[in-house]
């Protein structure tokens, strides 16, 4: 188990350096100067040839890109990410740091809805059968053909402005106001669950379908235990695996994904991060989000392959 | 003769008036695909900005217009076509994609394994804006760059879900009684492992379809989408958000046909996935 | 404390909704309306706008021009301090200025600022501006907030400034989600600053953003998105505040040589466009139509039948494209950005009009970053591009017509007589000289068609009818409204 | 629990039909099915795969699918079960009704521990306390011989053995003292030695709990060890109903007597060396193993494992060598060596004079040509989305043997009719088949290409005895006209006793013993050759029922079951 996990630990490594280095040359083939960004904007004035030397000296881009490569690596191995192009005041770790929680509090809300409500969801599909499945397989279809936007304005409109029931957005930090914090997660969480709650439902009716055609459901039968009891201890926890894959992998995906609910409902999350950090070119904090999100990444299916083991001791090792 | 009258009635078991219905409807957009320049339509791209935003009902336009005015019915159908190319043009990259690399790593294993499953995760670690821009810095924007940005990344669905069938499968008798009886590796992934483990396979495949669509939307803000005033499906529903309170038919008619279309094609994978599968029908347990 | 003045009837805290979020500050080559907004807030400069977007002094008690415009002397007030209590002289103006001049410091009045000879600081309160060349319209590049006078420590390696002589200090950043103020005690006119408080929230989407009006989280939002001016203006508790802002034109590619290059073709697009359309479908409605050089009605030196010098006349057009050799038409790239949906809306309403006389565009639209670079690299052959001017003042034209390779010019556009004129205009002693001058500039502008105007957008704030004495600046002026947070009440 | 002198009946099942309706369509796999069993005594339950025994028993405790439906009377007790409520069944079902799962590998939840499992048996049952579930899991355990209880207990089912798996199972099923407890084929999925073990286990839990018993199988050997009487069915119907013994000895229905006349023999007590070896005869050796090894690498935590170690084996042409011994020997394993699925760790393999270690990989595989195999468990080797008739030409298609479609249509056809099957049949698909179709498919796939040397991987360990007979006559038959070598593996040794020259013993990768069959089976030297012949089932009630008698008191008097 130990060596297992460092052995995925040191590979994690390896694939972090692959996806640094991948995204170093992408950013810097990438057209879009970051100094001409900086310096101007849609109604700019001429930036003169001086002021762009300058400000391209002040980040570093009038180096060889193989230096700037290697300093960029040499600073990671410090864990110095180094500070963003917009300003020499942030700190890309630290920035990330403070942005990176309240992605994750999202997603994991939002991951939290899908197993409540998906797995029920779809073990209730392939338990009735018949019009409730096919009723349940067309909502989890339009779960995952909605645009997250259009669900989120819908949700600002109907329950923010006309019934009032939950501020229209924005963001409130959990230890200046927990109700007012927990409030504004709600719609948000609720409209980004949506399509993976729509996917686990999908999933975990599949995997029961297969489950409650296995021996041991007819073994726990013939015990004489009720239903209810064979079909949530027999038939749902063993249909959990593929449940568990498909959440880390989902959960991996919408950490860099946010950003169009977390434009609706001004979320100050790492998902407009990214894309603000793209569109301005600011290499420093795009590399630093790449990297982490790789990190989490690797540290999610680390956790998936644990929990497989936890949930199949067949798979421990 | 024989065999085609088995699967016939192996088609015929796998029907039922739900899936008819979707089979129908995919026949009726891949039709109007076709035919739509022969029903005379307006322009698409015709603009008519004093008639901007009008509603259902409209004279002239049956679905109203949108904020240049153009004929939403015309866009809706014109759209079918880049939206099916588009989408499936993508799924099927995804498909090919990660078939092949599950495939090879599950079914080789060792060092082809970590190959290629390592690959995947590092498609999979890279957020889509990152990546989609990484290929259109590659490939210069266009509907060609579009279906391979999203194949690309689409394709790891695919590969852990074949990787996971295969190591599975892998093991099974008549995988190895395909060797022992002389085909070679390749053959044997292509013609024995392949059909066994693609129930799941086609079930992913309308899932994919619809957040290819969705997709399709959002990468046009990097200038790879489909490049107005070319009408899609996605862009379509991502403009009429603007004027979603004026014109609310600009969003709901697009993602109506969007969720239909993403519908239809799952309940045909549902038929082609029993279709193919000679054991389908045989009673379960419980 | 709460002010002695302050009545039971004034709420002490005002609270913004803004459109983006501000990663840093630095006023000299601040251009975002976020980031001015902010900079008027924090900063002052010797001079500000007012409500109607007059010049008036602001840190300088008075100005004089010399005669010939080539000098001016400012007065500062007594006793100014910048918010951290150290003094301000005229050595800071001096220090300031003189960043301002140099070229690689990228200020926004940088152009303007280059002509600057010398600041002579004869005591503390008095500092006299030296240029090279006569400059008429000087002290309105002053007034921008870009010129805001900075504290020496703003000078270091990086630069930034969050402290300044302006209304109110910044107490706290929450990085991306928002920012508090509360009043600065130091400020000159504090007894005209009717907020103890003032907390500014980042809501990069507009729907958001009016949302958050509309649930009454925030008093005042900026940029107030073009579909939503009719739902602020049916709600009886809001005001809406637009103004006529920025321009949208489209430019062109001339150094590749080919048809852009011919000024009849550029005359022929410019003549073709159906400019009510682009107000339209861009921004519903809510821009007006700019059919000549961008000089606001309000301006002296508007002239009513220059102003319709590129009215639509299609025949007209193709009449200019066969003599231009151009009679089957010809194909160009269409620049523009997906980022900003006006902007490529701009460009969908355009694309009909220049097929109307055989010009068949594709569209080039990516990212806002990608396009900038493609304009400032002349990998375009028509561009859609919306831009202000620095001050109200027609000479801001200059920008657009001449200098270094930039992203919003026409690549490779070269008119000495018309930066004669320009230069003339800057010159000219009265006022009639100068409107005879850019008339001139005007005809010159539609007969080479250095940029095709098409329209001039509104820029909205909108807010709480509680807010009073708020006031959107007309004008390329919009940006600087937040001069008029001082002297502006809420009620509570 | 119940008086064990009382005999009255505890099941009575009068015209039990079973019908099923998949879509639409009805099929009435039962019909009429009538029998009755006495309380402490075991009922056997016979017939030929697909004969319907196993709906019948799972009709009577409701666990049939939904799309069953049942009519007809069956009392337990004096109550009715059918057309009893779910809710009634339920409660009736583990104390009532105690039921054995035929596959012991995958009946238990893989996900639960041993404690786990028995703790939700016993509260199903209604015990509460935890102290007394405890108690009462360890004390089932002991019960059925389950060594190391205690530590038993926190193991999940796929770290116990076949054997443990299946006593687990069966701890489980009596868990609620059952009157009645149903075994459907509880040992077909176990080697011998442990299958013995199993039914003394059975056996000793009667006598102590005074269960009735109704007991399914296929192996006549094993009826003739546990049963009472017998009920013996053919498609859906009850053919022939008696006394056990009655049934053995004059056999009334001619099914009966064609199921009884398919029983291979071994004969125990017989002449040595009867028969002369062909094997002695012939010194044309096709295949030779020379000091073969292969080992299993290890992984995580897991130790390799020598699964063959250092076997000597020569096969002459034309000749049957039996590999027997118990499961995890190696025999699959050596199988494998010989078709090239599996590298030697060391040793040489010669085909035809020709060490194939020596060889490249191109030369290897010509080497091989004309060797085959059969594989062990019919269903997986068979491609259960290829038509059959694609299947068995494949190696001749492969080899560019045929020509066209047509011409590989009609050698299907043929193949098929040489394994006696229809030739109509090459569009069906594996699933349409019965086990022994499927198994006889495998077959013609392997003589396909007429090979020299044929390995036959248990090939009819998953077949019934009437099945199983005709597969073993059509490989006698076929090897006496293709001429071929064959290396049979098994762990039966009746079938050896029938069907081989020469018998090789094997234990955890060595050889044990050798020799010819007569010599072996009947005159076994090792103590563990003698333990296999021991263990092997006879179907003789007289003859069995002593010989399980007298391995119970040894193994009383000796150490405790061990599997
Ligand atoms: N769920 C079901 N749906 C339809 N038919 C079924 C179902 N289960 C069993 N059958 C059919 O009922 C018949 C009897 O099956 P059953 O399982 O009782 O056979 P069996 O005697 O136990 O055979 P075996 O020895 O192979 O276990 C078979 O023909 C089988 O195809
Ligand atoms: N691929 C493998 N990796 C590791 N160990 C293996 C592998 N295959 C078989 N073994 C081990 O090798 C030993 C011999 O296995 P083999 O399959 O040859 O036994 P067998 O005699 O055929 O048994 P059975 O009668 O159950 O089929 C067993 O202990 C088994 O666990
Ligand atoms: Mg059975
Ligand atoms: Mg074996």
């Amino acid at each position: 188990m130990t060596r297992f996990v460092l052995n995925r630990l040191l590979l994690g490594v390896v694939l972090l350096w692959l996806v640094v280095t991948v995204v170093f040359l992408a950013l810097h083939a990438v057209p879009g100067d970051p100094a001409a960004i900086l310096l101007g904007s849609e109604g700019s004035g001429a930036v003169t040839p001086e002021a762009l030397a300058r400000v391209r000296s002040q980040l570093g881009l009038d180096k060889p890109i193989l230096v700037q490569y290697s300093d960029y690596l040499a600073g990671l191995v410090r864990m110095d990410f180094g500070t963003s192009f917009r300003s020499a005041d942030i700190q890309v770790l630290s920035y990330i740091g403070d942005r990176l929680p309240k992605t994750l509090e999202l997603v994991l809300m939002a991951a939290l809805i899908a197993v409540v409500v998906g797995i029920p969801t779809g073990a209730l599909a392939a338990r009735i059968g018949g019009l409730a499945d096919t009723v349940i397989s067309s909502l989890t279809t339009l779960g995952i053909s909605m645009p997250v936007y259009v669900i989120g304005t819908v949700f600002v409109l109907v329950f923010s402005l006309q019934m009032g029931w939950f501020p229209a957005g924005g963001y409130t930090a959990i230890e200046a106001n927990p109700s007012a914090h927990f409030m504004r997660l709600v719609l948000p969480a609720i409209a980004l669950s949506f399509g993976i709650t729509s996917v686990v439902a999908r999933m975990t009716r599949s995997a029961v379908l297969e489950t409650v055609a296995q021996d041991w459901v007819r073994t726990a039968r013939s015990q004489g235990l009720p239903r209810s009891v064979v079909f949530r201890r027999h038939v749902i926890r063993n249909s959990l695996n593929p449940v568990v894959t498909t959440l880390g992998l989902e959960i991996g995906s919408l950490l860099g994904s946010t950003v169009l609910i977390e434009r609706v409902f001004t979320w100050p999350g790492m998902g407009s991060l990214l894309v603000d950090s793209v569109n301005s070119r600011d290499y420093p904090m795009v590399q630093g989000i790449v990297i982490v999100i790789a990190a989490l990444f690797i540290l999610i299916n680390l956790i998936v392959d644990i929990l497989y083991g936890v949930l199949d001791p067949r798979a421990r090792r | 003769m024989k065999t085609t009258s088995r699967s016939v009635r192996r088609l015929r078991r796998s029907l039922n008036p739900v899936r008819v219905g979707g089979a129908l409807f995919v026949l009726v957009v891949v039709i109007v695909t076709i035919l739509v320049p022969l029903l005379g339509l307006p322009d698409p791209q015709a603009q008519n900005i004093p008639e901007k935003l009008g509603g259902i009902g409209t004279p002239g336009h049956p679905l109203g217009t949108d904020r240049f005015g153009r004929d939403l019915l015309s866009r809706l159908l014109h759209g079918a076509r880049i939206e099916l190319v588009v989408s499936i043009g993508a799924t099927a990259v995804a498909l090919v994609v990660g078939v092949t690399l599950g495939m090879l790593g599950g079914f080789l294993g060792r060092f082809v394994e970590t190959i290629t499953m390592r690959t995947v995760d590092v498609i999979l670690a890279f957020p889509p804006i990152v990546l989609a821009l990484l290929i259109v810095t590659i490939y210069g924007p266009g509907i060609v760059t579009l279906i391979v940005t999203m194949g690309i990344l689409f394709s790891p669905r695919f590969a852990r879900l074949t990787y996971g069938q295969v190591v599975t499968v892998r093991n099974l008798e008549y995988v190895e009684a395909s060797r022992v009886f002389g085909n070679s590796t390749l053959r044997t992934m292509l013609t024995v492992v392949l059909p066994n483990v693609a129930a799941p396979i086609i079930v992913q495949l309308p899932l994919t379809l619809a957040t290819s669509i969705l997709l399709e939307s959002g990468l046009s803000y990097l200038g790879l989408g489909v490049v107005p005033p070319t009408p899609s499906w996605g862009l379509m529903v991502a403009d009429g958000q603007r004027d979603m309170i004026a014109n609310p038919a600009l969003v709901a008619l697009p993602s109506a046909v969007i969720v239909a279309t993403i519908l239809a094609f799952g309940l045909v994978g549902d038929i082609l996935r029993d279709w193919l599968d000679p054991r389908r029908g045989m009673a379960s347990n419980l | 404390a709460p002010k002695p003045t302050a009545s039971n009837s004034t709420a002490p805290e005002l609270k913004i909704g803004l459109s983006a979020d501000v990663p840093d500050l630095k006023p000299s080559r601040d251009q975002g309306a976020a980031a001015m907004m902010l900079d008027t807030m924090i900063h002052r400069g010797l001079l500000g706008y007012d409500a109607k977007g007059q010049v008036v002094p602001a840190l300088a008690e008075s100005f004089k021009a010399s005669a010939d415009n080539k000098s001016f002397t400012f007065k500062l007030r007594k006793d100014l301090k910048f918010s951290d209590g150290s003094a301000l002289t005229s050595a800071n103006v001096k220090k300031t200025l003189e960043f301002l001049a140099t070229s690689s410091s990228g200020a926004k009045i940088g152009a303007t600022m280059s002509q600057l000879a010398s600041v002579d600081t004869p005591d503390e309160q008095t500092a006299v501006v030296n240029l090279k060349n006569a400059n008429v319209a000087f002290p309105s590049y002053l007034a921008d907030t870009t010129a805001a006078i900075l504290p020496d420590k703003s000078f270091g390696a990086q630069g930034t400034s969050w402290e300044g002589a302006g209304p109110f200090k910044l107490d706290k950043t929450q990085k991306g989600v928002s920012f508090t103020f509360s009043k600065n005690p130091n400020f000159y006119d504090a007894s005209n600053v009717n907020f103890d408080k003032a907390t500014v929230t980042v809501y990069a989407d507009g729907q958001a953003r009016l949302n958050a009006l509309l649930a009454g989280d925030v008093h005042l939002i900026d940029f107030v998105p073009w579909e939503s001016f009719d739902r602020v203006k049916q709600d009886a508790n809001l005001t809406l505040d637009p103004q006529s802002g920025p321009w949208m034109y489209l430019h062109f590619n001339v150094a590749k040589g080919g048809p852009l290059a011919n000024e009849k073709v550029r005359q022929a697009i410019a003549l073709a466009v159906n400019r009510e359309n682009v107000a339209k479908a861009a921004f519903s409605g809510q821009a007006s139509v700019v059919a000549g050089a961008p000089i606001s009605e309000s301006s002296p030196f508007y002239n009513a039948q220059l102003a319709q010098g590129w009215k639509q006349d299609v025949a007209k057009a193709k009449q200019l494209m066969a003599e231009a050799g151009y009679a089957n038409g010809f194909d160009a790239v269409l620049l523009t950005s997906s980022q900003y949906a006006f902007h490529q809306d701009t460009a969908l309403s355009v694309q009909p009009d220049l097929a109307a006389i055989g010009i068949r565009t594709t569209l080039d639209s990516g990212d806002w970053a990608t396009r900038q670079q493609k304009a400032a690299e002349g990998r375009y052959d028509i561009a859609v591009a919306g831009s202000a001017g620095v001050v109200n003042d027609p000479s801001f034209l200059v920008n657009f017509v001449t200098g270094p390779a930039a992203n919003n010019r026409s690549y490779g556009f070269d008119d000495p007589k018309l930066d004669d004129l320009l230069n003339k205009g800057l010159q000219a002693a009265t006022d009639a000289d100068r409107k005879a001058v850019y008339d001139q500039v005007q005809e010159r502008i539609i007969q080479t068609v250095p940029f095709a105007s098409l329209v001039g957008r509104s820029q909205a704030f909108a807010y709480s009818k509680k807010l009073s004495g708020f006031a959107n600046i007309p004008g390329f002026l919009t940006f600087e409204s937040g001069y008029t947070l001082v002297g502006a009440r809420l009620q509570a | 629990m119940t008086d064990p002198k009382d005999r009255s009946p505890i099941l009575t099942c009068r015209d039990l039909t079973v019908t099923f309706t998949t879509e639409g369509e009805s099929t009435e796999v039962t019909h009429a099915v009538s029998f009755e069993l006495k309380r402490g005594r075991t009922l056997a339950l016979v017939g030929e795969s697909g004969s319907g025994k196993s709906v019948t028993a799972m009709s009577l405790v409701g666990l049939l699918p939904g799309t069953a439906s049942i009519t007809g009377s069956a009392r337990f007790d004096g109550e009715e079960l059918i057309g009893a409520t779910e809710e009634r069944l339920r409660s009736l079902r583990g104390s009532g009704i105690g039921v054995i799962f035929q596959e012991p590998m995958t009946a238990l939840n893989p996900v639960y521990t041993v404690r786990a499992l028995l703790r939700e048996a016993l509260r199903a049952h209604g015990m509460h306390a935890e102290t007394q579930i405890r108690l009462r899991s360890v004390e089932l355990l002991q019960l059925v011989g389950m060594p190391d209880p205690e530590k038993r207990l926190g193991f999940y089912p796929h770290q116990l053995s076949g054997g443990q798996r299946q006593r687990c199972m069966i701890a489980l099923a009596i868990s609620g003292n059952p009157g009645l407890l149903i075994a459907d084929e509880p040992t077909t999925a176990l080697d011998v030695t442990v299958q013995a073990d199993i039914l003394a286990l059975l056996r000793s839990l009667q006598d102590q709990l005074g269960m009735a018993m109704l007991f399914i199988t296929h192996d006549m050997g094993v009826v003739a060890e546990v049963a009472d009487s017998v009920c013996v069915m053919k498609d859906g119907r009850v053919v022939e109903q008696s006394d056990v013994f009655t049934l053995f000895r004059s056999p009334d229905q001619p099914y009966t007597r064609d199921l009884l006349a398919a029983v291979p023999e071994l004969h125990v007590s017989g002449p040595s060396a009867d028969e002369p070896s062909r094997e002695e005869a012939a010194d044309d050796v096709v295949l030779e193993l020379r000091s073969l090894s292969v080992r299993y690498p290890g992984g995580f935590r897991r130790p390799p494992v020598m699964a063959v170690d250092s076997v000597d084996l020569r096969l002459a042409r034309g000749t049957t060598v039996g590999l027997v011994g118990e499961s995890g020997s190696g025999k699959s394993t050596i199988g494998r060596v010989i078709v090239g699925l599996v590298e030697p760790t060391s040793g040489g393999l010669v085909i035809n004079g020709s060490d194939l270690t020596s060889l490249r990989p191109r030369q290897r595989r010509a080497a091989r040509r004309n060797v085959s195999i059969v594989f062990q468990d019919p269903a997986s080797s068979l491609n259960p989305r290829s038509p059959i008739g694609k299947t068995v030409v494949e190696p001749l298609v492969r080899r560019g043997a045929l020509r066209g479609h047509t011409e590989s249509r009609r050698r299907a056809g043929s193949l098929l009719e040489q394994v006696s099957l229809p030739a109509s049949w090459i569009d069906r698909y594996p699933h349409e088949l019965s086990g022994g179709q499927r198994q006889r498919i495998g077959i013609a796939r392997a003589i396909a290409v007429e090979p020299e040397i044929l390995v036959a991987d248990e090939p009819t360990s998953a077949l019934d005895v009437s099945v199983q007979a005709s597969v073993l006559e059509l490989l006698r038959e076929l090897q006496e006209r293709m001429h071929f070598s064959c290396i049979f593996i098994t762990h039966d040794l009746a079938v050896v006793d029938n069907l081989a020259d020469s018998v090789v013993v094997l234990q955890q990768g060595h050889i044990v013993e050798m020799g010819a069959t007569g010599q072996v089976l009947r005159h076994p030297a090792e103590p563990y050759t003698q333990r296999l012949v021991a263990a092997a089932p006879i179907p003789d009630p007289l003859v069995q029922k002593e010989r399980a008698a007298s391995r119970r008191s040894s193994r009383s008097k000796g150490s405790s079951a061990s599997t």
